[in-house]
């Protein structure tokens, strides 16, 4: 009887504790196992629908593309295709893939590609012959602007995929037509957006393909559980061309979009990577040895800057523009508030960006901090001590850093000119729904590259570019960027560059550079080997092994 | 909520301790400017944080700025936002009871029923929402606020009318013919003022702690000026690594959270005997 | 009891109007990001979603799908893999369970703690105790929450530091909601208690000899209990949105986040769906406790027979 | 089993002797030397205005004053016990057992929660240790000697589905249902409609004549006690201003406030009009004069009224009165 009830009762406890959705122990792949504070909740783990970084780390596991990341130098190097021809004039590429298949064994081909591609390219919401199934949106379809006949096939401006350069000779050869040599089109295909995505999932399934015990992928780790909101959780995959380079059984990443917390799982041994870190903090981990030596700060290739709205006096007069950017030492900012190593900016270009020839800096010839010259300037334009200046907005989106960074300018504005500006702290979707319909005065902003090439930091500052956002146009500057697209030769390509971004940053400054990222992360010290410092924060997970 | 119950206080030295305590923080609030207090918002990016010292009373933030002169600053703009949310809540709360209560019968059932209707409502959603999708100003912090706090007192109000309604010189009023404008002006809204300020008193707190939690939710005032709530929240998260930025602040928000209630349900205490001597 | 429901619905109606047109009125939209998508395949998002539509035609289609069965709440907007709904259901179970956690302790602490303080009206018990209750007025969430993280998990590292992974979890984040809660819960029964104890009941009860703690727990308790139910409704109300710091705090996957996230990320449909899920717990819950009145306080019963 | 072992126990008396009794706040007593005698199996009537102190004399001996009430002197004593130096236990022990006790609003004294069995059976269940069923028994006796139409389905229900006059009838059941020596009734009837009155009045004195309980009458309504008890004792501001049995009070008071309380009641009998009233009010406790309370009202008032406290004069088997004035009358 009483037994009986022992029963009953523990029946009634399991069904209670079942029913609070308790996410589970997170390892249960043994020891082989990373977690991962991913600072956000994944938006869509399809590769065409990708967005961020957060997705591309966690895509980065499940799928491959055509070429991989160099975990060091991030390289591109074999991936699907063994080897890759490129024409003489750079514009064919051939990719020879290697025999492989998705985890459910069904063999992967250059019509996966194909299709892949297709399905980024088809304009959502059309639906054409032979097309796939369901299109998407994809928000980086205009990276293979540079595939022949892209550009105009996803605009809807011609119906046809076959304008595209795209060719299967065979089911393990892919052949691709650019429009122009494009050096840094190898970077381009190790991009999710690129990767393959299997077809006979994706029909059936449709947009429920990505879900746990149904999604099929190609990459060193397949999809094994996911907990909107909580963690997601991929194990190795074994049917992986390469499994046995992949060391890591399992790999978590915890979705906590807050920094602190997340910081507080890592203090609490919860987390062994926190791929962010609050630089308010950083005076007091440094402090300590331990948590010293977990953090880390590499370049990274992004720029944090200003745009100006020039549609907008005074901020239409460039004398203004340059005399609010030589106002501002961003050595005190870089120094004091972001605090990471991150580098003081002049130019658009972080010095993390590796090119042939090398790049010359700004710095020391641009628009550096010097408050007599910036004074003279603002003088120049009728303002002289500030006197009459209107009272401009500084929008930012809300974030305890763009925060702190705006409060510094503004208060340095304050004191070397004499200008006041009014702080507007909007949540991100208005600051970039106002920012994007021009309705601001100073905005707070940011560029990631795309891929490792100067071309990135430039392009999207052309006129009428949708990311330029500023009203800011010059035909000299578009000229210069279309003359490099043609340039074969790569020292007159940089110095054709290098000319658009002094127009941009020196003579024109719709934009105020602050500083160049670093990527503060936090990594268990001594656990894992395989983690390389680098200027992208890509750690392809297929090398990270934990050491014992 | 806390409208509906009662305190142990009857002494009147909790009174007297809490009002002289919200006497000195509202005298500090006012005082503020005129204080030689550092520059609230004057950043000393090279000092940085630091713990509470001579120099620094209540310590520094992460950006060098001096936490005493923020505390004190701060503290301007919470009771503001206290006292202004409770004029939004008492403004609409008293009319709503009061027409009620005059109209009685089917209306005051109505108007009743949907009173309870928005007590079962997650109100603060809305504030939020409001403060999400149009924008963090102090107008909608006020409004939004005092939006949502009026439903107790438009309650007591409308309990308060009803009883007068049947009082003899009411009734004398309304048979001379005077305006219903005037008669709750001028017989209603006098006797309705006592309970009223109680209540009124009661409601600050809960303003001012509604704005700390949307400041935790980054949706409280501007920067760079800073209530209690951002500095609060700003300081949570920093918790391990400058205590001080939470605690003091905090500390100073929950004593005097804890003075306005005990201040509000002294008085309540006090005129529920004044009603009912023994 | 008809009539409730009805206005339950009206009420949720009126909520979803409301709502769904001051989303469609404030500024930026789900597909305005940081680097901007093609703006081909933004115009057809749009599209798809129908955001080109006059916005009553779009609330129009919304209802439509929610007359279906079961409901469509339609697909996420920012996180297109998951339709609302499995969004929002595994969320709606951890809330609703931490949710009803932190209510129990509430309850079983915050009116154990008004006896104790009624009865013992005016001595030190007393205050210590409603000292003790009202901290949970004057200490916000969010600095109860780190505090007790701080002790707990950092320091002594007796609880598991946040997330949800077993019971464990649930307790330091249930506490620290549970403190509001508690607090008001003590200070109803005290006051109501004060009342009784003093009253003819209480009274009776003893003229019989019966003992202290009969006539306590036996005797006043139950009236004193009333006032707590009409509160419970709003007290879930306040739990809802306590429970989004908390969830914050301690990284918990919860609705809360859901839906401030979702109306920080203009995810329409999202919001909608949590908006409706809220909405219908909340009316749920008032009926249930005007249900429970009914039942318990024979005075109202009688009142209405 | 037990309550026979009670009856043969041998019945004493309660006694009040020189109670008084202040409230922090008040410098004069509110009960000012009461001194009352209920003898066993015999009934008592106390009468007085409200606020005269005759509910806290009830509430003393039962141990249920409020809790600030302070006691200055004086005893309430069965036998040899000092009820007031009881422990709670040892108290809480003699209620219900040996002290019963019927308040005045029958509307609100019951438990609105608990069904009338429960409550009713709870003493019996609880302290003697009865079981349900033999208790719920005793139980419907008790109901049907108090008059209770239907007792078994009186049991059942809740007090809001019982009549006023229904519930103060429970409530004498409940009160007397573990027989004890001595029932005080708190204006038992005075919540109740006119109608009920007699009726309730009739089942409390039946009941107790039946239990041979020494019955403790309290009212303000000087005839209503003359036709129940057999003696009477009269309180005026905290004090009492005459006593004796009934007969002799009403046809010859002695104290000037009897007199006027006789003068200004309401006769079935005698001629109709307007009725000499008493002229003022009772004073409040701190109102009261050092001498006679009643002196600022009291036509036969001599100055030192005021001032000295008069003394009590005893009438032997006929009672006594605290008048320095109508002294010297007999």
């Amino acid at each position: 009887m009483r037994r009986a009830g022992r029963t009953v009762g523990s029946v009634i406890v399991a069904l209670v504790l079942g029913s609070c959705g308790f996410t589970g122990d997170l390892s249960r792949f043994g020891d082989d196992v990373l977690v991962m504070s991913n600072l956000a909740e994944p938006g869509s783990l399809d590769p065409a629908l990708q967005s961020g970084v957060e997705e591309q780390r966690i895509t980065l596991a499940l799928f491959e593309g055509l070429l991989s990341y160099d975990p060091k130098t991030l390289r591109p190097r074999p991936g699907l295709a063994e080897r890759w021809d490129v024409s003489r004039d750079g514009k064919t590429w051939t990719f020879h893939l290697r025999p492989s298949t998705w985890s459910d064994g069904r063999s992967l081909t250059s019509a996966d590609f194909v299709y892949a591609w297709r399905r980024v390219l088809d304009p959502p919401g059309t639906h054409r012959e032979g097309s796939a199934d369901y299109a998407v949106a994809s928000p980086y379809a205009d990276l293979m602007d540079v595939i022949v006949g892209a550009r105009k096939y996803r605009r809807g401006e011609v119906d046809d995929f076959a304008a595209v350069g795209l060719a299967t000779p065979d089911s393990q050869t892919l052949e691709v037509h650019l429009e122009q040599a494009t050096p840094w089109f190898a970077d381009l295909v190790c991009f999710p957006t690129f990767m393959p995505v299997p077809r006979h999932v994706v029909e059936y399934e449709r947009e429920r393909w990505t879900h746990a015990g149904v999604m099929i992928s190609n990459g060193p780790f397949v999809l094994d559980e996911r907990r909107p909101g909580a963690f997601l959780r991929v194990r190795k995959n074994p049917r992986y061309w390469d499994a046995e380079t992949v060391r890591l059984e399992s790999l978590v990443y915890l979705s906590t979009d807050r920094v602190d917390t997340a910081l507080d799982q890592y203090l609490a041994g919860e987390s062994d990577w926190v791929r962010g870190f609050n630089p308010l903090k950083a005076r007091a981990w440094r402090a300590d040895p331990e948590l010293g030596r977990a953090l880390h700060a590499p370049d990274y290739l992004g720029t944090y800057f200003l745009r100006f709205n020039v549609r907008r006096p005074p901020l239409d007069d460039v004398r203004v523009r340059q005399a609010l950017t030589l106002a501002v030492d961003r050595e005190a900012i870089t120094r004091n508030l972001t605090a990471m190593g991150e580098k003081p900016a002049t130019g658009i270009m972080p010095p993390c960006l590796v090119t042939d020839p090398p790049w010359r800096s700004l710095r020391g010839r641009g628009l550096d901090h010097d408050p007599h010259r910036a004074r003279a300037l603002l003088a120049a334009a009728g303002f002289p001590a500030g006197k009459g200046f209107p009272l401009l907005t500084y929008s930012f989106n809300s974030d305890v850093k763009n925060r702190a960074i705006a409060e510094a300018i503004q208060a340095m504005w304050k004191d070397v000119l004499g200008i006041r500006v009014e702080l507007l702290n909007r949540e991100k979707r208005v600051h970039l729904a106002r920012e994007r319909a021009g309705d601001y005065d100073i905005s707070r902003g940011s560029w990631i590259g795309d891929f490792n090439d100067p071309v990135t930091f430039l392009d999207f500052m052309r006129s009428g570019a949708g990311n330029n956002r500023t009203g800011w146009s010059s035909r000299r500057f578009d000229e210069l960027l279309d003359a490099a697209r043609t340039e074969s030769d790569s020292a007159q390509r940089i110095a054709l560059l290098q000319a658009a971004e002094e127009i941009l940053m020196v003579d024109e400054a719709p934009l105020l550079p602050i500083f160049h990222f670093t990527t503060a992360y936090v990594l268990r010290p001594g656990r894992f080997a395989g983690i390389f410092e680098n200027a992208r924060d890509l750690h392809p997970p297929k090398f990270i092994r934990r050491l014992p | 909520m806390s409208g509906a119950v009662s305190l142990p206080i009857r002494k009147s030295w909790t009174l007297r301790v809490s009002f002289a305590f919200l006497l000195l923080v509202g005298g500090l609030a006012l005082a503020t400017p005129y204080l030689d207090l550092a520059d609230p918002d004057a950043q000393n990016l090279e000092l940085g944080p630091t713990a509470p010292s001579t120099e620094h009373w209540f310590g520094t933030d992460p950006l060098g700025r001096d936490l005493l002169s923020r505390t004190l600053y701060g503290a301007r703009i919470s009771l503001l936002v206290g006292l202004v949310g409770t004029a939004v809540a008492v403004g609409i709360g008293v009319l709503y009871g009061m027409l009620a209560g005059w109209w009685g019968g089917r209306a005051d059932l109505l108007m009743m029923r949907v009173v309870d209707l928005l007590y079962g409502l997650p109100y603060m959603f809305f504030v939020i929402v409001l403060m999400v999708w149009f924008g963090r100003s102090m107008i909608n912090l006020f409004i939004g606020l005092g939006a949502v706090s009026w439903l107790t007192m438009a309650r007591i109000v409308r309990g308060q009318v009803l009883s007068l309604r049947g009082r003899d010189y009411v009734l004398a009023a309304r048979a001379t013919g005077l305006p219903t404008r005037v008669i709750l002006r001028k017989h209603i809204l006098p006797n309705i003022a006592a309970p009223v300020l109680v209540y009124a008193t009661l409601t600050v707190p809960r303003v001012m702690l509604e704005e700390a939690f949307l400041s935790f939710l980054g949706l409280g005032v501007q920067p760079p000026a800073a209530s209690w709530g951002s500095l609060i929240s700003e300081g949570a998260v920093l918790f391990r690594e400058y205590p001080w930025l939470v605690l003091v602040p905090g500390a100073i928000l929950s004593v005097t959270l804890l003075a306005l209630n005990f201040f509000g349900d002294g008085l309540r205490d006090r005129m529920a005997a004044e009603d009912h001597p023994a | 009891m008809l009539t409730r429901l009805l206005l339950g619905v009206l009420t949720l109606l009126a909520i979803l109007v409301a709502s769904f047109f001051l989303q469609r009125i404030a500024p930026g939209g789900p597909f305005d990001l940081e680097r901007d998508m093609p703006e081909a395949a933004r115009q057809a998002l749009i599209r798809e979603w129908g955001l080109d539509r006059p916005v009553p035609e779009q609330l129009g289609l919304y209802l439509k799908g929610l007359c279906r069965f079961p409901p469509d709440l339609k697909r996420s907007m920012v996180q297109p893999d998951y339709t609302v709904w499995e969004i929002v259901g595994p969320r709606l179970q951890v809330s609703a369970s931490l949710g009803f956690a932190a209510l129990c302790i509430a309850l079983v602490l915050g009116i154990p703690l008004g006896v104790l303080a009624a009865v013992h009206d005016g001595k030190m018990a007393d205050r210590v105790t409603m000292l003790v209750a009202l901290t949970g007025v004057a200490v916000p969430a969010f600095v109860l929450g780190p505090l007790l993280k701080w002790i707990f998990a950092l320091e002594l590292g007796w609880l598991p530091e946040s997330r949800w992974v077993g019971p464990a979890n649930m307790v330091l984040p249930a506490f620290t909601l549970a403190a509001l809660p508690l607090a008001t819960a003590a200070r109803l029964v005290r006051s109501e208690m004060g009342t009784i104890l003093r009253g003819d009941v209480v009274r009776t009860a003893r003229s019989q000899g019966l003992s202290e703690r009969r006539v306590v727990f036996v005797h006043a308790l139950p009236g004193a209990l009333v006032p707590v139910i009409p509160w419970l409704g709003p007290a879930t109300a306040s739990l809802v949105t306590g429970s989004v710091v908390v969830e914050r705090i301690f990284d918990i996957p919860g609705l809360g986040t859901t839906f401030i996230d979702g109306a920080f990320n203009r995810d329409y449909t999202l919001v909608m769906g949590t908006v409706i899920v809220y909405s219908i717990l909340l009316i749920l819950m008032n009926l249930l406790t005007d249900g429970l009145l009914v039942l318990l306080d024979p005075r109202a019963r009688s009142a209405r027979s | 089993m037990s309550r026979a072992k009670r009856v043969s126990a041998p019945v004493l008396d309660l006694v009040w002797d020189d109670l008084r009794l202040r409230f922090p706040g008040q410098k004069n007593p509110v009960l000012d030397g009461v001194g009352l005698r209920l003898e066993a199996g015999r009934t008592l009537g106390l009468l007085g205005e409200s606020g005269s102190g005759k509910s806290l004399s009830t509430l003393a001996a039962l141990g249920l004053l409020p809790r600030s009430a302070i006691h200055v002197g004086g005893t309430i004593r069965l036998g040899d016990t000092d009820l007031l130096s009881l422990d709670a236990r040892a108290r809480r022990r003699l209620l219900g057992a040996t002290l019963g006790a019927v308040f005045q609003d029958p509307s609100t004294a019951l438990n609105p929660y608990l069904t009338v069995g429960f409550q009713m059976s709870e003493g019996l269940r609880r302290i003697d240790g009865i079981p349900g069923r033999e208790a719920r028994e005793i139980c419907l006796e008790a109901l049907e000697t108090c008059r209770i139409r239907e007792p078994r389905r009186a049991l059942r229900s809740r007090p809001h589905e019982l009549s006023g006059g229904e519930k103060q009838r429970v409530l004498i059941a409940m009160a007397t249902v573990r027989h004890p020596d001595f029932l005080l009734a708190d204006e038992p009837t005075t919540a109740l409609d006119v109608a009920t009155r007699g009726a309730v009045l009739e089942v409390l004195l039946e009941r107790g004549h039946d239990l041979g309980m020494g019955l403790l009458l309290v009212s303000h309504d000087i005839f209503l006690l003359g036709e129940c008890v057999e003696q009477m004792a009269v309180m005026y501001a905290g004090r009492i201003v005459e006593s004796g049995p009934t007969r002799r009070l009403l046809t010859s008071p002695r104290h000037p406030y009897t007199r006027g309380l006789l003068a200004a009641a309401p006769r079935l009998e005698g001629p109709r009009g307007r009725l000499p009233e008493i002229p003022g009010h009772p004073p409040a406790v701190d109102e009261r004069l050092p001498g006679c309370p009643f002196a600022p009202r009291c036509s036969l008032a001599l100055p030192s009224c005021a001032q000295e406290r008069p003394a009590w004069v005893s009438l032997g088997e006929e009672g006594g009165f605290a008048c320095p004035v109508t002294e010297t009358e007999g």
